[in-house]
């Protein structure tokens, strides 16, 4: 694929058609993969990189680059286009400005998860179907199932579609029957106390470094509220452990309704705080209250938060539902 | 009178009918194909089970001559659904023991060489259980 | 730093018996910004006042804090007062501390713990208040009046009789409505034509009013006192102001079959056509849709016959534009057509007609010129049977409409009534399941129906009609004497309900007014604001608003049009300043907010940035227009990225009173 | 009835609408209808305006119960402004609950100008409710509170 | 086009014509039908009632069925149909009956209205086209009057049924031209035949049929077709005072067809 993905990059770059190229490159390490720009074919054969640990989405970076001069590749995965589609619903990209090729995608590997099967030193990855090999500095190659070494979000794909590209390169997929809000359901069938305790323990490890704000797409503000001093909740730091929490609550439900459920912000935590239970949180509800919404999939229908029925349930409808008293 | 409102009860939910949304125009009386031959009528069926006025329905001939047309059904402008509710009654008549209405060795004497089994079986389902 | 004073009310001893108001005024001295702290019996008396007054010149007050009754009270006596010494209204803030403290408390160290709260809280918000000036707008003299039925001719006459210009756009190429179609008018059964075309005339014939028939809504832009509206003057073909209206191209165009829609498609008209005899304006119109000349190129006769020389083929839609200060939604109503409920089989019988057919049938100017025939045949009937709540009071969007169209009962007693004096050897059957009949001499005219002229009234409805061997057999249920009726009849007639004109939707989405989900305009009050709809400056006449009878009808007409004369004396109009705004460099432009605004007050354009790195940069961004928006504050809680917010209620404001109240 | 707790009072705050609640609310005082002096009315111009975040804050700074009051739906004097309310504080109040906040600490309540009793017994209702769950510690900042 | 098929007890006794007509016009119209392996009755009447699930289990076990082998269900006998296709409604719409139901037959994935059931008329509508049948109308049958018999199942109740304007339906109308014959419309098309209470009160099933055939005649019908072997059995048994003939529809599409 990523062979097909230079080729077709650089054919796009001779005709003109855009004259730069939004990807991703290896850092330090193989799966330290950061998303990038290419201006030439060198640049490209030299740098550009697309295989399974090529997880990071790009549409973000459409925000800024889609307002620059002349037209910019993007080569989008499933959830990508999503958010891609999102931010045209917003009007934070200017979609004439784009050339978007759609990628199939069949999940990405977590490398935490190969880490944590005492796999260490890898200097290259393969993948097929159902199954990747690594290459490490020890020589030797070593097959693990796919299914267990993909990023939680991947494991529970919501869909294997893009919906919005100017052209496919490879078979585009379907929207797929997930499990996605099984964890939430899990949660949700705790008592209080134990979610309380589940989530002190998982937001009190926030360092409050805003990875998950700024790799949001959905986060794309001119000015964060956090960083607004007339917004009344300004930067802070946690005085109390659990104080993050408000942060977290604010950022859901800023985002509720306009999140695509892309799972970027729980891949970046630092800390490993499952992020995208919040936001799956907000999406289950509304989903089940207000009717199924997918974020991203459209440009057209109305976000639940931005809409409303005059038959809509009464807010002491959560006395009665989710979770026990 | 405890017994009388859990027959209600019973025949509201086997049916799914509310006949507090009857506004009593007597449309499906109008269109029932059955009216002559019945004693109470759709109108009657449902009005009786709201004010829970059940017993006379019960020993009524009435029961055995729904059509199950669904014609009350079809015409009702409240959704009300009457012929749910006469077929609510009739099976809380029926799944008393012994009360079957129609018996297997009535049957043979009912035969004709061109009835379809269609016939037998599905007054057997409306009338016996 | 304001300068902030505190005047505390006993307002005798409402506040005084169970507030310690003296030490209220203590404490809150001692809060930051509070230069002047004092207690009065009567604030709101001239003497308090004056000690209000005095204080800001004395001490250059920059806010004050009324503790008193409640801001619902006394608001805007205060506001006044401090407007009168110079320190703007809306750095005026009051605590609470009579409704809803003191006399719902009877402890006293309760209520006057609760009262320096309050005042804090009030405090607090006033630090951040500043000052706010209501912006004015001018107001447009002309009124557009949307709908030329009986509803909209009688709102444009008493504006225009009032002596302000209104222009009328009805879709149609006369005014009149359906009014125009009834033969006579119950209770009093007079004839509706009678009554109706002086009006019209009058409306012609007013000065002030401009009429654009045959004509449609484009667009509409702007707000209230100041609307600019694109009206669309669908080509006719017809020079309107050449054509004398002598009618003799409707003699001779060759295109006979064409369906009458005036008289309900039960007779034909030809394609170039004048709807009926007394219609305004009195010009020839050319039906696009069956034309010869237009479709093909070839006929050409009515531009032959015409004397004045006034067809022209080649006529364009037209755009108007125009500046309105008000407008009234006057769009009207149809009968729903009947093809739903099939088993009346109004499609398999030409003789099951709806009440408006039978209207037309009974008409003098009418298919029949008058005499009842029945369409199959044009045989006299001689049983006819009417059905009542034909879609009416449903349950459920597929069945019909919830709601009781209101005029069928009387209009059906009246068709019967009518039916029965012309007609005496005809057996009339009314099926019913309510007879609603409020309103002055409504009730005594259905019983005359039944009384005097012998109309069988029948509780129940019909179930089926079956058209066989030239009869309507009718099964219906008596339910007073429980039995199923089997009638043959020669006519059915369906009282069909009413519902708003399929052209509402749009136009209601063009004008930002609300609908309910039965597609009538919503009023800004059920009660008290019935003829204005929420969105400021548009107005509510007619059955666009609920079902109507022709009396209720004309009231509304008639309330719509002082409501519009009231706005249109006006020369200019003073907004309420607690209006919501936008923080452009903060705008991400993703049009949250506008898609919660009730009122269409906020609008996005691409405006040119200069960016921290001194490029430029063009940013689409949401701008509030002040003179539209209400104030609700929807879109500063859409807004993801904070941008909105609202003056008087600002994020930070809500957030001070919040810390004051929760220390 | 006015609810009576020696041991713990709580800090309630009530955002009230202008045009209903805050109506009713003075309704309640002009009949003289107790409810305790542990609520705290803001006024706000519609439910629409409170934004989440001011609940949030309140329960920072150590409210103990935070109830949002508004005209019926269907009655808003802005047409729309309780209908996006209700569903904004559902997903809110339910997200406060899958956080592990008692749910009985958030509530909304529909209020006409009429509704001086119901006001009134709203209140007590509510400031039960919340005496029974006690202090609120789960959602308060340490550090803001000076109590 | 594959479709699995549910052809019904009766037709495989009393209404034999209707099954076997049916299988020959599908073949000649490119439409492969394949009987549904192991079905079993449906049961004749739909169990309105809520709490009733045994009776709903033998519709399941075809519904289910059909599911597995991926296929749309077709069903052509009226009474099978309206049971099926009700049962069916159930399944996807009543979460208590689906849990019974995957309890009762041991399910592993529960069954929830999954498959599609058509009506045979419905596929010569939709999927094959009343312009194609057309077409292959060898033997049209011209200045034919034939009046189209719809009865209570097929129509009622429409928001499950969904067949067609339940007042007043076109289909078997449109299958009456498409053969090139001439539709009769009558108002009684869509009114009960009697059915099952020619058992035992024959004497109701002999006045509506009367009734439903003296509004045919009187629209000047020369024929009279139904898609139920109950209707077909009242009209011609029952309706004692009119002979005009009755027959299963898809014995004149097979005659159209140029098959029988």
């Amino acid at each position: 694929m990523q062979d097909k993905m230079i080729a077709r990059a650089k054919e796009l770059l001779r005709d003109g058609a855009v004259n730069r190229v939004l990807g991703w490159k290896t850092g330090e390490f193989v799966y330290d993969i950061t998303p990038a720009v290419f201006t030439s074919a060198e640049e490209l054969d030299r740098d550009f990189v697309f295989d399974a640990f090529t997880a990071a989405n790009l549409s973000k970076y459409l925000v800024k680059e889609s307002k620059k001069e002349g037209k910019v590749l993007a080569f989008l995965k499933p959830c990508d286009s999503y958010s891609f589609q999102q931010l045209i619903k917003e009007h934070r990209v200017d979609r004439e400005n784009v050339y978007i090729v759609g990628i199939p995608c069949e999940g990405k590997v977590d490398i935490e998860a190969l880490k944590a099967r005492g796999i260490s030193g890898i200097t290259a990855i393969e993948e097929t179907a159902d199954a990747v090999t690594v290459k490490t500095v020890y020589d030797e190659d070593i097959t693990v199932a796919k299914q267990d070494v993909l990023f939680e979000r991947c494991v529970n794909c919501k869909s294997k579609k893009v919906v919005i590209c100017d052209e496919m390169l490879g078979e585009n997929g379907e929207i797929v029957d997930s499990d996605r809000f099984d964890a939430v359901a899990k949660l949700e069938a705790m008592t209080p106390d134990e979610r309380f305790a589940f989530w002190q323990n998982e937001l009190s490890r926030c360092i409050r470094c805003n990875a998950c704000r700024n790799v949001c797409p959905a986060c794309t503000c001119e000015k964060c509220v956090f960083d607004n001093v007339n917004s009344g909740v300004e930067h802070k730091v946690a005085a109390n452990s659990f104080e993050e929490s408000l942060f977290h609550i604010i950022r859901a439900y800023h985002v509720a309704g306009r999140c695509t459920d892309c799972g970027e912000c729980s891949r970046v935590c630092p800390q490993h705080i499952p992020l995208h239970l919040l936001n799956r949180k907000f999406i289950k509800d509304m989903n089940e209250l207000y009717g199924e919404y997918q974020a991203g999939a459209d440009t057209e229908t109305r976000p639940p938060l931005v809409n409303f029925s005059m038959d809509d349930c009464e807010p002491s409808i959560v006395y009665q539902r989710g979770g026990n008293a | 009178m405890e017994n009388k409102a859990n027959l209600k009860e019973q025949i509201l939910t086997a049916s799914g009918v509310n006949p507090l949304k009857c506004m009593r125009c007597g449309k499906c009386s109008a269109t029932c194909p059955s009216y002559d031959e019945m004693e109470y009528h759709p109108h009657q069926f449902v009005y009786m089970v709201e004010k829970g006025n059940i017993e006379p329905l019960l020993q009524s001939e009435s029961l055995y001559t729904c059509l199950t047309c669904f014609a009350c059904v079809e015409r009702c402008p409240r959704n009300v659904q009457p012929a749910k509710l006469v077929e609510a009654v009739r099976l809380a008549v029926i799944r008393e023991q012994g009360a079957n209405h129609l018996k297997p060795q009535d049957i043979p004497a009912l035969l004709d060489p061109d009835l379809p089994q269609q016939a037998i079986v599905s007054a057997f389902r409306k009338y016996a259980k | 730093m304001q300068r902030i004073g505190v005047f505390v009310c006993w307002c005798g001893s409402n506040i005084a018996a169970t507030v310690d108001v003296q030490r209220v005024a203590e404490e809150l001295k001692k809060e930051p910004g509070v230069v002047f702290s004092a207690d009065y019996q009567y604030m709101c008396s001239e003497s308090g006042q004056n000690l209000i007054k005095d204080a800001i010149k004395e001490h250059a007050l920059t806010g004050v804090v009324i503790c008193s009754c409640s801001p619902r009270m006394h608001e805007n006596t205060f506001r006044k007062a401090a407007a009168s010494v110079g320190l703007n209204p809306y750095m005026v803030e009051i605590a609470n501390i009579r409704e809803q403290c003191s006399w719902i408390h009877k402890d006293k160290a309760t209520g006057t713990e609760k009262a320096i709260i309050l005042g804090r809280a009030a405090i607090a918000k006033v630090h951040l208040n500043a000052p706010l000036i209501a912006g004015e707008s001018p107001v447009t003299k002309r009124a557009l009046v949307i709908g030329g039925g009986i509803a909209g001719i009688q709102t444009a006459l008493d504006i225009a009789e009032a002596g302000f210009e209104v222009d009328i756009v009805e879709k149609s190429p006369t005014i009149g409505g359906k009014m125009a179609q009834l033969d006579k008018t119950f209770p009093t059964l007079d004839c509706s034509a009678c009554i109706l075309t002086p009006k019209m005339v009058e409306a012609a014939q007013q000065e002030k009013i401009k009429i654009y028939s045959y004509s449609e809504i484009d667009e509409v832009k702007g707000f209230v006192g100041n609307f600019s509206v694109k009206i669309r003057r669908k080509a006719r073909y017809v020079k309107e102001d050449i054509c004398t209206g002598c009618g003799l191209c409707t003699e001779k165009c060759p295109q006979k079959k064409v369906p009458n829609e005036f008289n309900m498609g039960m007779d034909n008209r030809r394609a170039i056509y004048i709807p009926f005899a007394q219609a305004v304006p009195k010009v020839a119109t050319i039906d696009p849709n069956y034309c010869t000349m237009l479709k093909t190129g070839k006929c050409g006769v009515c531009s032959k016959i015409c004397g004045v020389k006034a067809i022209d083929y080649t006529q364009q839609d037209e755009i108007v534009e125009a500046k309105y200060g008000a407008i009234v939604v006057a769009t009207g109503f149809n009968p729903i057509s009947p093809a739903k409920f099939d088993e009346f089989a109004y499609s398999q019988s030409p003789d099951v007609v709806t009440s408006l057919e039978y209207e037309r049938l009974m008409n003098a100017a009418g298919p029949t010129n008058g005499t009842l025939l029945r369409p199959s045949d044009g045989k006299h009937p001689h049983t006819i049977v009417f059905v009542q709540c034909v879609g009416s009071r449903c349950d459920g969007a597929e069945k019909g409409k919830p709601y009781c169209s209101k005029v069928c009962c009387m209009y059906t007693a009246k068709h019967a009534m009518l039916t029965r004096e012309k007609y005496p050897d005809t057996d009339v059957y009314v099926f019913y399941i309510d007879v609603r009949t409020p309103g002055k001499n409504f009730d005594e005219f259905y019983r005359r129906a039944v009384e005097e002229y012998n109309v069988h009234y029948i509780k129940g409805m019909v179930g089926k009609v079956v058209p066989e061997n030239g009869k309507l057999k009718v099964q219906a249920a008596d339910l007073l004497s429980n039995e199923q009726l089997h009638i043959d009849a020669d006519m059915v007639v369906l009282a069909t309900a009413v519902e708003p004109d399929p052209s509402a939707r749009s136009l209601a989405t063009k004008l930002t007014a609300s609908m309910d989900t039965n597609d009538f305009f919503t009023e800004a009050h059920p009660k008290l604001r019935p003829v204005e709809s929420p969105t400021a400056g548009v107005f509510l006449s007619g059955m666009c608003q609920g079902p109507k009878d022709i009396p209720e009808t004309v009231s509304q007409a008639s309330a719509a049009a002082a409501k519009v004369i009231g706005l249109l004396v006006k020369d200019k109009l003073v907004g309420n300043p607690c209006v919501a705004h936008s923080d452009e460099l903060l705008c991400n432009g993703c049009s949250s907010c506008e898609k919660v605004c009730p009122y269409g007050a906020i609008t996005y354009s691409d405006k040119e940035f200069r960016m921290p790195d001194r490029t430029t940069a063009l940013r689409r961004v949401a701008a509030v227009n002040p003179a539209v928006c209400q104030g609700c504050g929807a879109c500063t809680v859409a807004c993801p990225s904070g941008a909105m917010d609202l003056f008087g209620f600002s994020n930070n404001q809500i957030m001070a009173e919040v810390d004051a109240i929760c220390k | 009835m006015q609810v009576e707790n020696k041991e713990f009072k709580p800090l309630i705050v009530a955002f009230c609408c202008n045009w209903c609640s805050y109506a009713g609310a003075d309704l309640a005082g002009t009949n003289r209808l107790n409810y305790p002096a542990d609520v705290k009315i803001i006024r706000v111009p519609c439910s629409c305006r409170v934004n989440p975040m001011f609940i949030l804050r309140a329960f920072q700074r150590g409210a103990d119960g935070v109830i949002i009051c508004g005209c019926h739906p269907g009655d808003c004097h802005y047409t729309t402004g309780n209908y996006y309310a209700r569903r904004r504080m559902t997903a809110l109040f339910s997200m406060l609950d899958y956080l592990g906040i008692e749910k009985g600490r958030t509530r909304v309540e529909w209020v006409s100008a009429a509704e001086g009793q119901r006001f009134a017994e709203t209140m007590n209702s509510f400031v039960s409710t919340i005496i029974s769950l006690g202090e609120n510690k789960r959602l308060e900042d340490l550090r803001c509170k000076t109590k | 086009m594959v479709f699995s098929y549910y052809p019904g007890c009766t037709l495989k006794t009393k209404a034999k014509d209707l099954d076997k007509y049916a299988r020959a016009s599908a073949e000649a119209l490119g439409v492969t039908l394949e009987e549904l392996p192991d079905w079993q009755c449906c049961g004749g009447v739909y169990p309105i009632a809520k709490d009733e699930i045994a009776t709903k289990l033998s519709s399941v076990r075809a519904l289910n069925r059909s599911k597995e082998l991926g296929r749309d269900l077709i069903t052509v006998c009226s009474a099978c149909h309206n049971v099926i296709k009700q049962v069916n409604h159930d399944m996807q719409t009543d979460e208590n009956i689906v849990a019974k139901v995957a309890n009762y037959m041991k399910l592993d994935a529960p069954y929830r209205g999954e498959t599609n059931v058509i009506h045979y008329l419905e596929m010569l509508r939709d999927k094959v086209g009343f312009d194609t049948i057309r077409e292959k109308a060898v033997n049209p049958l011209k200045g034919k009057k034939i009046a189209a018999y719809y009865g209570c199942l097929l129509l009622r109740p429409s928001s499950v049924m969904a067949f067609d304007d339940p007042e007043n339906p076109t289909i078997m109308e449109d299958l009456i031209t498409a053969l090139g014959a001439e539709p009769v419309r009558y108002s009684m098309r869509n009114e009960c035949c009697g059915a099952y209470t020619t058992l035992e009160k024959k004497e109701i099933a002999q006045k509506k049929s009367n009734a439903v055939l003296a509004s045919a005649e009187a629209n000047g019908a020369e024929m009279v077709i139904t898609a139920c072997p109950l209707c077909l059995y009242n009209l011609k048994k029952n309706a004692t005072e009119h002979d005009v003939p009755v027959k299963y529809f898809t014995e004149v599409l097979a005659e159209a067809l140029g098959i029988a």
